[in-house]
């Protein structure tokens, strides 16, 4: 009896179901929508997407910038990736990019919160002036910020002045560190925007019911801004690390991987291995080894992203 | 493969919204409590502020110094420094960089734009992963890319200063992509719909409902853009070649000549060279500190 | 018409004929499909099955712009970045309609819905009812065919509510060619506004009625308890038919059906258990009416007092009962009650089906629901 | 291969795009039948400043128009320091379209270059130069590979030791100073830390940020006058370890262990090279293992610094031999080098020539600090009055110079030997054995070990 099924509405006859075809009506595809994303896409390909699989060919070929093997070259197949594996100053170059993107992460975002926490509740001339100074240095272009740097951290420069060891090279003694704060310097504007915003996002009820319940302001942070902030955690840590991982200026700048090969990140391993030694088809082999950790941090990221949404 | 849900990917990158209120509204009424807080994190904010602007110092006094040196020193107080690199070619270097970012710019927020509103409202196939390549192609090094590059833009007859900017534009699009889709996600379906039911066509919805509305994440988008293209060097340096058409950040190298590094001129010049920078952003912080105009379209 | 999201039916076989020019209400409990059948005739989505018709017109594959259709959305969807004169030219300026009376035809609706003394403001600086009349005129300015509106009044405040509600059932009386189509989750809004009312439960059409038919002859259980505040007593008993004569049995008394509603009776309604209806306003204290035979006593648990009436909860054994009962004497909790119900008033329904048990009185005519019927919408 | 033909197929495609796009210059030139030259140069790291190097080249068109008016010249600056330079030109010659006619490059690259067919040889037009002929024989053959001239030179660069003489006095030491071993530098600096402190006794270029040219104005210069000067072998292999290598970072230990050089900072500096210029004239510094264009930076001219007591003040003096005696001294250059894609290599070549007018050639040396490579420039006064007496003094080193090796594994090399000498300054405590074994594992890693030799 027909009147009775629909009565009972939940329930419906899958066999009728079947008969009229069902399926699961999603929103068609608009050919207009291959129109808005025709022009961002084609030039991806043309100018990234190509190029960069070209990069990737020629990680395994004998490509040098100059030499007989500059015209006449080809596919060598395994013989670099040989290489890379028992190429000691690779390994280093890793350990030392692990340190200046870890660094660079942690840096980020401790200063970056804190900035931002602190100008929620600080006076409005305060938040500007010193808002201001955090976010011009995020926006100076890589050289000027990287001459700026190496002024300031060589002897006789600011920090050795401020400190009164005006003779003391803090670039040439510790230079992985003082790079790395240079970058943490450099990109801790664009995270403390975020967490401004993020922290603003955290409705002041919740504080305070917090409060009501006599949380310790550490209990506070640990217990409800720390979770409540972990998505944008998760997109400063995902920036931070991919910018940083990718960061060739403001060290070529700063150091020119040195001294010695103390600052030799991956980019400017694959620099210097590329245009320095000539070695175009190696250099591109670094260049895809980073492509690859990228894209694993990607993927990490996802997961931690799908996780936290179920 | 299927690349999981993205999402989750989606969700997050909302926390990149940032931009838009820079804002920070003042949190509880005052107390002594949190007057006293008050008072202790402007001091702490002032002593954070004075070691985030220490390295500039050395900008500052350099530029005004007729012999400058990588130490800082009090000046010998000049302006000569602005006056050489306000002439002749490095002048055409900084009008270079403006071309050159402006129209890497343009590009890259006008497509991106479009192609974030597409990522944000329309059934894509494959949008995930998608999105998800588009995100990864933001972490590869551009100095793999020189050499196909540089064939590329040989076989093209393409190394001169537009070809150059469209490149750039390319680099900063997957990160602009990301940030509009995410403040275009932000701004109601309802508003788009009611517009739809008007007969207005997608160019339409474009330019009066979504763009206004999701300005503040552009202006955002678009500053980085600026960022990314204003202070490439190694790019332009390798893809530009008439001389006359490279950017200021290659004519800094020319005040490391041979013999002498002229430091003054590069304290003066990386000044300049801010500015255009910092105009912008302050240009738009009135659109951040606004941020979403959505008040009024929702509820009572 | 079949609306399927990841497999949930959302709304399934909806055939509904609208008449032109006539005020329809779609009500239903959230989530039951209205907005979903709503914006299916916007355009706005697409069914999975079945077509939407416009007079003679198929337009199920009719973009919504083409549609000469307007909508108020429940949150209004006023454009925030124009003003409020601009919203509403918004829609004949995209569609390149003339300029030379562009003006007039804003000043006009303005006037009509008074609002124009706003025109230069933004829409965050409108209260709720102003917003609200704004959204109802970027509707009208097109002079549609076919007005939607998606629980305009559900943000607005009570007051403001039913004064709204009489203005936009004057403003559709103004309108005699529109067709307007209005859902709500609020009854009363349903029954004081329709010209029809359509009850949805789950995605599915259960009744369309005039507001009197549909609080007279509800056709489910569900309609009769959806319709009508407080809403419907529905208690077990058992019917009982013998050579023309019916009896219910329940709340532990036995009554015969007067004859008037025994000829109402289905045919296939048989003896054994039903579900018996009892709306409030027939539950009364014993001695304010002569009905007799029908004394039951109970404990009032809780008194809600409306102003003018007083509707107790009455605890009756295991049964819970909502009565109406007069101001005097006032009723007090845990006071014990003698109270009876109208015989004459009583529903009855099917265990399982909840179909009513009872036909229509002769001279009204059914109005179908389900796959049997004709027109489609 | 495949996709060699492919990609000659693109390139063809490509040549003919880039006919049309560069439109403006070449079609307008190919309407009045005219004949384009395109010529690269560094437009602001060869010369002392970036106008000079325009006004240089500016005036070598305006000579070479005189000669050949249909010719068009096209110049193709180069900005950027050194690294840009050379890797712009790698690329530039990758595409037969964009390579320039003739290109100004450092004499460091033209064995690469040429090894990748991307010069065109110039005997057959050297034979009727007589310019060329005027060449010392090394730096005849420094533009020489497999027995083909694929480079010839405009300006040299020599080392020689720089020291204060004023500072010589009040220390004790006879000025003119003329040391005969590398103990007597030692020495001599020594006594200077000890009568003047606070000033920097030796400067003695180390580490890696001033790439190859801090090891030509530093440890190459002893290695070359060691017992075993050979820094690449015949076989083109490069020497990670000899007996001359071990001696002379034996001398850098000694240097720094003693705290006679420079600091840190400076020496690692990107412009470390040139930073005795200014250390000089402000006082700061007594000794350089320095440069040629140190006397012509100091004249109003050039202005960097301009120092007007320098001729007073400052002293060229040999650097010796390890053996003691001789004369050590590295060499390095600008050549000009026609493209093999050059569709007039003739043409290319008369632009060559003119460049090589004496009078370029002079105002080149002048301008950039070079020393000319044509032996009756050397006395002529244009040269010597430039910048007297160190233009004459280091022209006459010229001759005893030993050219700088010329190879990919030569950069490699150099990264190595600049972590080497770097280790001395960073610690002093640094040994020999350490520092060697430092570039021995380095450039073994790099180019394995059938690219390096050891001497003994």
């Amino acid at each position: 009896m027909k009147a009775s099924t629909l009565v009972d509405g939940s329930v419906i006859d899958p066999s009728t179901i079947d008969l009229w075809r069902t399926r699961k009506d999603k929103e068609r595809f608009q050919w207009s929508s291959l129109a808005l994303l025709t022009p961002a896409f084609a030039l991806l390909i043309i100018l990234f997407l190509i190029p960069v699989g070209y990069a990737a060919y020629l990680g395994f070929t004998n490509l040098t910038l100059v030499g007989p093997t500059a015209v006449k070259w080809g596919y060598t197949g395994m013989a670099n990736l040989h290489r890379l594996n028992s190429d000691t100053e690779f390994r280093s170059s890793l350990v030392l990019s692990a340190f200046f993107v870890v660094g660079s992460i942690v840096g980020v975002l401790i200063f970056g919160y804190w900035l931002a926490s602190l100008l929620m509740r600080s006076t409005p001339w305060v938040r500007v002036v010193v808002g201001g100074v955090v976010v011009i240095a995020w926006m100076m272009p890589a050289i000027t910020a990287g001459m700026t740097w190496y002024a300031s951290t060589t002897a006789g420069g600011t920090f050795a002045t401020l400190t009164g060891l005006s003779n003391s090279d803090f670039l040439g003694s510790y230079p992985l560190l003082v790079v790395t704060i240079a970058n943490i310097w450099s990109q801790t504007g664009f995270a403390m925007l975020v967490f401004g915003a993020a922290l603003r996002n955290i409705p002041s009820e919740i504080l305070e019911a917090a409060d009501v319940e006599n949380a310790s302001r550490f209990q506070r942070f640990r217990l409800i801004v720390l979770p409540m902030l972990r998505p944008t955690m998760t997109a400063i840590v995902l920036l931070v690390a991919l910018l940083s991982l990718a960061n060739f200026s403001l060290i070529y700048v700063m150091t020119q991987g040195g001294p010695g090969n103390a600052t030799n990140i991956l980019p400017l391993y694959s620099y210097q291995q590329a245009f320095q030694f000539n070695n175009l088809a190696y250099g591109a082999l670094i260049g895809n080894v980073m492509v690859v950790i990228a894209a694993i941090f990607g993927v990490l990221y996802v997961r931690v992203a799908t996780r936290r949404s179920r | 493969m299927t690349l999981p849900a993205s999402e989750g990917t989606v969700e997050v990158l909302e926390a990149l919204e940032g931009p838009t209120s820079f804002n920070m509204p003042p949190i509880n009424p005052e107390t002594q409590n949190s007057r006293t807080r008050k008072a202790l994190s402007n001091g702490l904010l002032l002593v954070l502020g004075l070691l985030f602007l220490a390295p500039m110092v050395w900008l500052a006094f350099a530029s005004l110094d007729s012999q400058a040196t990588w130490s800082v020193e009090w000046p010998h107080f000049t302006l000569s420094n602005f006056q050489t690199v306000l002439s002749g070619t490095d002048l055409q270097a900084l009008m270079n960089s403006l071309i050159l970012a402006i129209v890497s710019t343009a590009i890259a927020t006008v497509t991106g734009t479009l192609a974030a509103y597409a990522m944000s409202r329309r059934r894509i196939p494959w949008k995930g992963p998608l999105l998800l390549f588009v995100l990864f192609t933001s972490g590869v090094p551009l100095t793999i890319l020189i050499v196909p590059l540089y064939q590329l833009f040989a076989i093209y007859g393409w190394l001169s200063i537009i070809p150059t900017a469209i490149f750039l534009a390319v680099t900063s699009l997957p990160f602009e992509i990301y940030l509009i889709k995410n403040f275009i996600d932000a701004v109601p379906e309802d508003l788009e719909e009611a517009a739809r039911m008007e007969k207005a066509n997608t160019f339409q919805i474009l330019t009066r409902v979504v763009g206004p509305l999701a300005l503040p994440g552009i202006a955002a988008a678009a500053i980085f853009g600026f960022v990314n293209a204003w202070g490439s060097f190694i790019v332009p340096l390798v893809l530009i070649s008439p001389a006359s058409q490279q950017p200021a950040p290659v004519a800094i190298y020319g005040f490391i000549g041979a013999a002498n590094v002229r430091y003054g001129d590069i304290a003066a010049y990386s000044l300049i060279f801010c500015v255009p920078v910092f105009l912008l952003y302050a240009m738009s912080a009135r659109l951040f500190r606004e941020g979403f105009v959505l008040g009024g379209a929702v509820k009572g | 018409m079949w609306k399927l999201f990841d497999g949930n039916t959302v709304v399934s076989d909806l055939n509904l004929e609208i008449k032109e020019g006539e005020f329809l209400v779609l009500v239903g409990p959230s989530g039951c499909g209205k907005t979903t059948s709503l914006r299916m005739l916007a355009g706005l989505e697409r069914p999975s099955h079945g077509r939407v018709w416009m007079g003679e017109k198929d337009v199920t594959d009719v973009s919504t712009g083409q549609r000469d259709v307007s909508m108020v959305f429940q949150s209004y969807a006023l454009y925030p970045n124009m003003s409020v004169y601009k919203n509403l030219a918004f829609g004949p300026k995209v569609r390149h309609e003339s300029k030379a009376d562009l003006d007039e035809r804003v000043n006009k609706v303005a006037d009509l819905l008074g609002i124009k003394a706003l025109l230069k403001r933004s829409p965050s600086a409108l209260s709720g009812g102003q917003r609200q009349r704004v959204a109802l005129g970027r509707a009208l300015i097109r002079e549609p065919k076919l007005f939607l509106m998606d629980e305009p009044l559900s943000n607005l405040d009570a007051a403001l509510r039913v004064q709204m509600r009489a203005e936009l059932i004057r403003l559709h009386s103004r309108l005699v060619d529109t067709t307007t189509v209005y859902v709500t989750h609020d009854q009363v809004e349903a029954l004081t506004m329709g010209d029809r009312v359509a009850v949805l439960k789950d995605g599915v059409l259960l009744q369309v009625d005039s507001p009197n038919d549909l609080y007279e002859f509800p056709s489910t259980a569900f309609v009769g308890e959806f319709i009508g505040s407080p809403k419907m007593n529905i208690v077990p008993g058992t019917l009982e038919r013998t050579d023309g004569r019916a009896y219910v049995d329940c709340l532990g008394v036995r009554t015969e059906l007067p004859t008037e509603l025994a000829k109402r009776l289905e045919s296939d309604a048989t003896n054994g258990s039903v579900l018996v209806g009892i709306r409030p306003h027939d539950l009364h204290a014993v001695g304010e009416s002569s009905d007799e035979g029908t004394t039951l006593s109970g404990v009032i648990d809780i008194c809600e007092h409306t102003g003018t009436e007083i509707f107790a909860t009455i605890n009756l054994g295991e049964q819970r009962l909502i009565a109406r009962l007069p101001r005097s004497p006032m009723p007090v909790q845990g006071q014990a009650i003698q109270f009876a119900f109208n015989k004459g008033q009583l529903y009855l329904f099917d265990v399982t089906t909840q179909q009513s048990l009872l036909r229509r009185t002769p001279e009204r005519e059914k109005v179908s629901v389900g796959t049997g019927a004709t027109s489609l919408l | 291969m495949k996709y060699k033909g492919l990609s000659k197929l693109i390139t063809m495609g490509a040549t003919l795009a880039l006919v049309g796009v560069t439109a403006g210059g070449v079609l307008s030139a190919n309407a009045s039948s005219k004949e384009t030259l395109t010529v690269a140069y560094p437009s602001v790291y060869a010369f002392d400043t970036g106008p000079l190097a325009t006004q240089w080249w500016n005036q070598v068109k305006a000579g070479f128009n005189k000669e050949y008016p249909n010719v068009t010249v096209q110049y193709i600056p180069i900005p950027g320091s050194y690294q840009d330079v050379v890797n712009k030109l790698s690329l530039l010659y990758r595409s037969s379209s964009t390579a320039p006619d003739v290109a100004e490059m450092p004499s460091a690259q033209i064995g690469l270059w040429s090894s990748s067919d991307y010069l065109a040889p110039m005997n057959k037009f050297l034979g009727t130069s007589a310019w060329f002929k005027e060449f010392p024989k090394v730096i005849q053959g420094e533009g020489e590979f497999n027995g083909k001239i694929y480079a010839v030179n405009v300006g040299e660069n020599d080392s020689a030791l720089m020291y204060n003489m004023k500072m010589f006095k009040k220390a004790g030491i006879p000025v003119p100073w003329k040391p005969k071993t590398w103990q007597d530098i030692v020495t001599a600096a020594a006594k200077i830390k000890k009568a003047l402190p606070g000033v920097t006794p030796l400067w003695l270029n180390a580490g890696t940020g001033s790439g190859a040219n801090g090891l030509l104005q530093g440890i190459n210069n002893f290695i070359v006058g060691s017992s075993t000067p050979t820094i690449q072998t015949s076989s083109g292999k490069m020497v990670v370890s000899s007996p001359g290598i071990k001696a002379a970072l034996g001398f850098y230990q000694q240097v720094y262990s003693k705290g006679l050089g420079a600091s840190e900072t400076a020496l690692f500096s990107p412009s470390a090279v040139t930073a005795p210029l200014a250390l000089f004239q402000t006082g700061k510094l007594a000794i350089a293992v320095g440069s040629n264009y140190y006397g012509g930076n100091w004249t109003q001219f050039i202005s960097a610094p301009h120092w007007p007591q320098a001729v007073q003040t400052m002293g060229v003096a040999n650097l010796p031999t390890e053996a003691g005696g001789g004369l050590a001294s590295t060499l390095a250059g600008w050549d000009l080098a026609i493209s093999s894609h050059a569709p007039d290599a003739q043409m290319a070549y008369n632009f060559i020539n003119v460049a090589q007018d004496p009078t370029n050639l002079i105002d080149a040396a002048n301008w950039a600090g070079w020393v000319p490579p044509v032996k009756s420039d050397w006395a002529l006064p244009a040269y010597t009055n430039f910048a007297p007496p160190y233009n004459a003094d280091f022209a006459k080193i010229l001759p005893y110079s030993t050219e700088t090796p010329t190879s990919a594994n030569y950069s490699v090399w150099v990264q190595g030997m600049g972590e080497a000498t770097g280790m001395f300054v960073q610690n002093p405590k640094t040994t020999v054995s350490q520092a060697l074994s430092t570039m021995v594992n380095y450039v073994t890693q790099q180019l394995g070990n059938n690219a390096v030799a050891t001497l003994k």
